[in-house]
């Protein structure tokens, strides 16, 4: 067990330190998420320098390097206010899936735009009627000659309305049981008969998106996949989002401890009360188990070990965490802990921002109770659910009210 | 012995509840949420004052019905069932409690009839900034009749007609007017009110004798009773919300509610909801009977109250999945209201404090 | 809400409490929880003034009395250090079983005795191969002329070593899905062929039992209820024993309070430790909502309703709050905390007992998983667990290794 | 970079399981904790010494097979998961520990190879009564070369001959016999031994030139990570006998590791290991790189792994139903040892708060 990089790493470091260095100062130093202009030049000079997607081929326009040294890349651009989060779902989850299912051309003409940050990619499964059931898809593609035409309705789509491409899980045979009867695409989100419309969250904020389908035509060469083997293909897409989700951000146990360093208790700061320092101790026993778990991540990855369904411990912990410690540094505040002016409150508002998102970051990519599931099932092996619907085709599965 | 409401006292539960369904429904709560500049929704209000609950509390001579405060427990709990986006906690457990365990005759006789008519809308003003109030933490003043300092946040303090301050020496009462000026504050509940006052010289008069802290305990003690069953109709709708999808909404071909991580869930959400039920019944006793038991019932209601509807209101959210994110869903509302009334009168965590203070008293005496 | 006596009950708490003073005293001021010859003959002073299964019939040897009244006398005889724990099952279950189900003949052989403490009674339902599954019962019972013979097991029966006699669940017809071949009979424990062996515990003690049934011979005329009907019998004995169970004692908030006031903390006594007494006000709530539900209960009965499953709660939150306040005094103790010898350590070890203890209350009479199950179903309605075994025949039934 | 045990590491851990798993079956455990007369399994001991495992993080120059602290880690971590019945962490996490961390030169080469070849016992005496051991508990003094004072309790203080003990100006040295006198005392594991230990004027010789409470601080820092693994292997054998018996055992018609309230439960186990191991990996990585960071990471590991430790083996009672609660079960055995490990270095709330001090000194500096 060692932490220091090993000479071949630390000579990695060095170089992208010294890129980074150079190329940040020419870029601009600022932060910019909301930036999308800036974010995608970012992501070309990423491109330029062979540290956008670090673990892809370099035929693709990736960087041809490893796991560790994608992770050293990331370490150390992480300590400038740069912001990718744009095409993490394009880059994480969607081009993957169109690199292992698309033909040549198709990947010639659109991995190496996403990779340089020039288009942007969307995933579109969610829909009301499935949430956790991700497979209860009842958008609708009818094939039509050449073509096929999609009517129906996603929901929490991320990005859709700055995202130029998407892959969309549709229903393409009603009549056979729930997962045999799905078929995924590729299609151009400015598609006629594409409507996004932003869903209003109880954060305030609006990340997620409605993308309804009317009458969009759209051409069977654009499948991924077989016809009916969605399913499969989808999977491959999950399969990636484990990764990507779990490490975002928002407080944590340094941010409460230095808030409450300062914050005032009943009896002198709120650090020196007996209670809140064995509660900051769990969480960070929490923090440390999730950031050492993924270097045990890593560890595999670079052993060439696909990491499996234990990552989803993360977002459990995170999730939950998050909430308790937004909510934590509220009620710290006692009558003042109400006030959510950002000016008027610690941090600009974080712990109170993550007391309204947090709900969300339990529920997003897998509630608390599916991922606990996944565990059970497929690291423990323990029996799955009894699936009343399994052999039932589709159509006559029963739906809420 | 008798542990439950009477049958007198059902009936008005009862109707209160379908008056509630009937003028407060979620669309008159988001009217105020969408809306920035309404403070509250005064037509609810001024219904509220026409059934007389503003004045359930208060004594006949005053202006009031005189029921006592068992009813208006009920109606509290119905209040917070509903959501309802009126300034009632300040005025009626805040203001109107602190006149009658406080108030000169005078003072009564001037006040409590406009409260229970609903022309006077109440606040208490106790914090000035982050952190438990204490007696360090005050630093507003008394001089020559004139009160002066910075309150915030005062819930309803940009609304009120009269406003109750604690001041280093005691509580005051304040008209709003002259010397005193409000800026409202964004919360996380904006379907209640808040602002940050200043007072400049403000003309005021005392309010009781008591030491400012030990009367502002006193007043805080009377509302987290009725606050308690506030919550505890919030953390119960939360519970029939969250039931209520949990039989709706199909997941692989079975109702959500079937799947044991559901069902125990909501069995979670019952138990603490019944505990808090309980120990609300028992301060409803001890405030009505006036009985010593009060300060350690009261925390114990306010404790089991903040956690059963923190827990009723955040579960009720991840049982509704990604609808439960949603603005439109009403979810939130509940969400947003469980943090409201778990620090209007104080932190959980000062009352747990409190509670154990008060069981360490009990065992010294 | 009304927490005082009216008029009649403030008699009779008079009249029991003088009634108490004046036979305690002539009985025996002491405690004798272990010496069943002096419960027992209290127990019979009980029946003897009336105090004895207060709201039974006169005729049946009770008080006919109100539940209220019932409960008053409780709470007067909890100021003696009096015991009743031999008889809980017995009046509390077994008993009113008989007197719903047997013959007129039967009812004025037992109820009396029983009544009275002449005569202790066991329930013997529960099997290794059943636990939460009370129906999957596989000790037989055999139709031989008029009378019955039984071959199987029996466990975690509280008492069986003491009792004179039980009431026995068997399986009478395995080919019928399992909750219609069952019948119920009474027996006298000490009939040839049943061997009773106390089971260890973790906790050290052996407080239940193996009940052994080798060609046990019974009549028909034991029988309670139909043939096959069983467990409509078993289910009215079974709504009686939530009412017993959770009540139970141990130790509680008081007693950690009181050993906290004077045990060492890093800084001084426990008491004075802000996380201590965060959770402390915790465990206060909790109890207090217990004792204020009970308060509910009673107002309910009082009122001539049948409470209902909502007192599943009380267990459900006992069990784990023993658990939990055990091990925190075990831990407050530092590295002192290992050492369980009574003489050592605070209010004789019971803070260690607890610790050992818990766990088993956790489990009997219901787990917490089973006790959720019966508010999300039974308070709530919630759908039921989906049954895989519901027409099958049990004797198909799939069961373990 | 490389956050798991190496290829080396590996075969080791599997070698010490296979070896475990022959030598100390749940029979042997037993052995001790049925026969109060029997301190420890003293054959095992033999055999583990044999093995080489009590010297494997000794340097070869004082007789030990000088592998390292990640090697020791490896075999903690099966020995936790046998809950094997033998005085190895007194002997080597804490006397070995403290030699190599304070010792002279003569007090190393006279005791570690003993150590390293299971002909000495040790064991480390710093509590004096109940409560956490500060600066004030400490009553026990040295005069003349003669130490005084009562340690209670002390782990395998009856069969140690060798015992570290703290008195009030530092760590001594102190051999079992002259001026000694032990009580054996019950405690809640009686697979592990505990006495209390009497030194009336007993020859004693300095242990490093630390200050007291600093000294056992850092030999605690040091063998709590050893702990950790320790612990970690016993949660783990938890989760795994729960969920083997979730497998096999069979409720209305169905495994019960088919409800999701046992698969959560399990889960939930699954989370807590994970990040215990997690955490005490890094542990051991500042333990063998001698990294200043030992201290935190240290607190860290110890929290983690006994939070675990303590949910995976009452939960796996739980699981385990009616059978769990049977004195015949192997499941109480995890709990007592559980019990054992968390507090024979201190309390979870003792390094909780020293966890956060750690954090303030970090921010501070």
């Amino acid at each position: 067990m060692d932490f220091k990089d090993s000479d071949a790493e630390a000579k990695y470091r060095a170089a992208a330190r010294d890129w980074l260095d150079a190329n940040i100062a020419e870029h601009d130093a600022g932060h910019y998420p909301d930036d999308m202009a800036k974010s995608k030049a970012w992501q070309a000079r990423k491109a330029a320098g062979g540290y956008a997607c670090i673990t892809w081929p370099q035929e693709w326009g990736g960087g041809g390097g490893t796991p560790i040294e994608s992770v050293i890349f990331g370490q150390e651009e992480a300590k400038h206010a740069v912001d990718g989060s744009y095409f993490t779902i394009g880059l994480g989850m969607c081009v993957p899936t169109v690199m292992a299912y698309a033909d040549d051309a198709t990947k010639r003409r659109f991995v190496g735009p996403a990779v340089r940050g020039d288009e942007i990619w969307s995933q579109l499964f969610s829909e009301p009627a499935g949430g956790s059931d991700v497979a209860a898809i009842r958008t609708r593609a009818v094939r039509d000659g050449d073509d096929w035409v999609i009517n129906g309705q996603k929901v929490w789509t991320s990005g859709a309305h700055y995202s130029d491409y998407g892959i969309v899980l549709v229903r393409t045979n009603p009549d056979v049981p729930k997962h045999q009867g799905l078929t995924m695409f590729w299609l151009d989100l400015k598609a006629p008969g594409i409507e996004i419309r932003p869903i209003h969250q109880m954060s305030g904020g609006s990340s997620f998106n409605e993308v309804w389908f009317e009458d969009v035509r759209i051409s069977d060469a654009q499948r991924l996949g077989p016809v009916d083997g969605g399913w499969k293909v989808a999977l491959f897409t999950l399969m990636n989002e484990r990764l990507a989700i779990g490490t975002s951000g928002g407080v944590g146990p340094e941010d409460i401890l230095a808030f409450a360093a300062q914050a005032n208790g009943a009896d002198g700061p709120l650090l020196k009360d007996a209670a809140f320092r064995q509660t900051l101790a769990d969480w960070w026993v929490q923090s440390e188990g999730l950031r050492n778990t993924r270097m045990r991540t890593i560890t595999a990855l670079s052993k060439g070990q696909v990491p499996g369904p234990e990552s989803s411990i993360g977002k459990i912990v995170a999730a939950n965490q998050l909430q308790a410690i937004g909510n934590t540094a509220v009620e710290a505040g006692d009558q003042y802990g109400i006030i959510a002016d950002p000016a008027l409150t610690p941090l600009k508002g974080a712990f109170h921002a993550a007391t309204m998102w947090a709900p969300g970051l339990r529920i997003a990519g897998g509630t608390d109770e599916i991922l606990k599931n996944i565990i059970a099932e497929r690291v423990l092996g323990l029996p799955g659910e009894i699936r009343v619907d399994k052999d039932q085709p589709f159509r006559d599965l029963p739906v809420g009210a | 012995m008798n542990f439950d409401y009477s049958d007198d006292q059902k009936f008005l539960k009862d109707e209160a509840r379908k008056f509630l369904a009937a003028h407060c429904g979620s669309d008159r709560v988001r009217a105020v949420l969408d809306d920035s500049a309404k403070a509250y929704d005064a037509d609810l209000w001024k219904a509220v004052a026409a059934q007389g609950w503003l004045g359930a509390a208060i004594p006949e001579e005053f202006g009031g019905l005189g029921l006592g405060h068992i009813e208006l427990c009920a109606i509290a709990e119905e209040l917070g069932r509903a959501c309802a986006p009126i300034p009632f906690a300040s005025t009626v457990y805040f203001v109107a409690e602190a006149l009658m365990l406080y108030g000169s005759d005078t003072q009564k006789v001037r006040w409590l009839p406009r409260i229970a008519a609903g022309d006077v809308i109440g606040a208490l003003a106790t914090s000035e900034g982050a952190g438990p109030v204490t007696a360090r933490s005050i630093r507003t003043t008394v001089s020559g009749g004139k009160l002066t300092g910075e309150k915030i946040p005062v819930t309803d303090g940009d609304v009120a007609d009269l406003i109750v301050v604690l001041a280093r020496d005691g509580l005051y009462l304040v008209e709003n007017g002259v010397g005193v000026t409000a800026d409202v504050l964004e919360t996380l509940d904006p379907t209640r009110s808040a602002a940050r006052l200043t007072f400049t010289d403000a003309p005021c008069e005392r309010l009781g004798t008591d030491d400012g802290i030990a009367a502002m305990q006193a007043v805080f003690d009377r509302a987290a009773v009725l606050l308690a069953f506030e919550q505890l109709g919030g953390a119960d709708r939360c519970l029939d919300m969250a039931k209520g999808y949990a039989l709706d909404r199909y997941a692989f071909g079975r109702q959500i509610g079937g799947y044991q991580a559901i069902k125990h869930k909501l069995a979670d959400m019952y138990v603490k909801n019944e505990l808090a039920r309980s120990n609300a019944y028992y301060g409803a006793w001890a405030l009505n009977a006036g009985a010593a038991e009060l300060p350690l019932a009261a925390a114990t209601a306010r404790v089991a109250a903040s956690d059963a509807y923190w827990f009723a209101s955040k579960e009720n959210i991840q049982t509704h999945g990604g609808m439960g994110f949603t603005w439109e869903s009403d979810c939130h509302l509940y969400y947003r209201r469980s943090r409201q009334l778990a620090l209007v009168a104080g932190a959980p965590a000062v009352w747990r404090e409190r509670l154990v203070g008060q069981l360490e008293m009990r065992n010294a005496a």
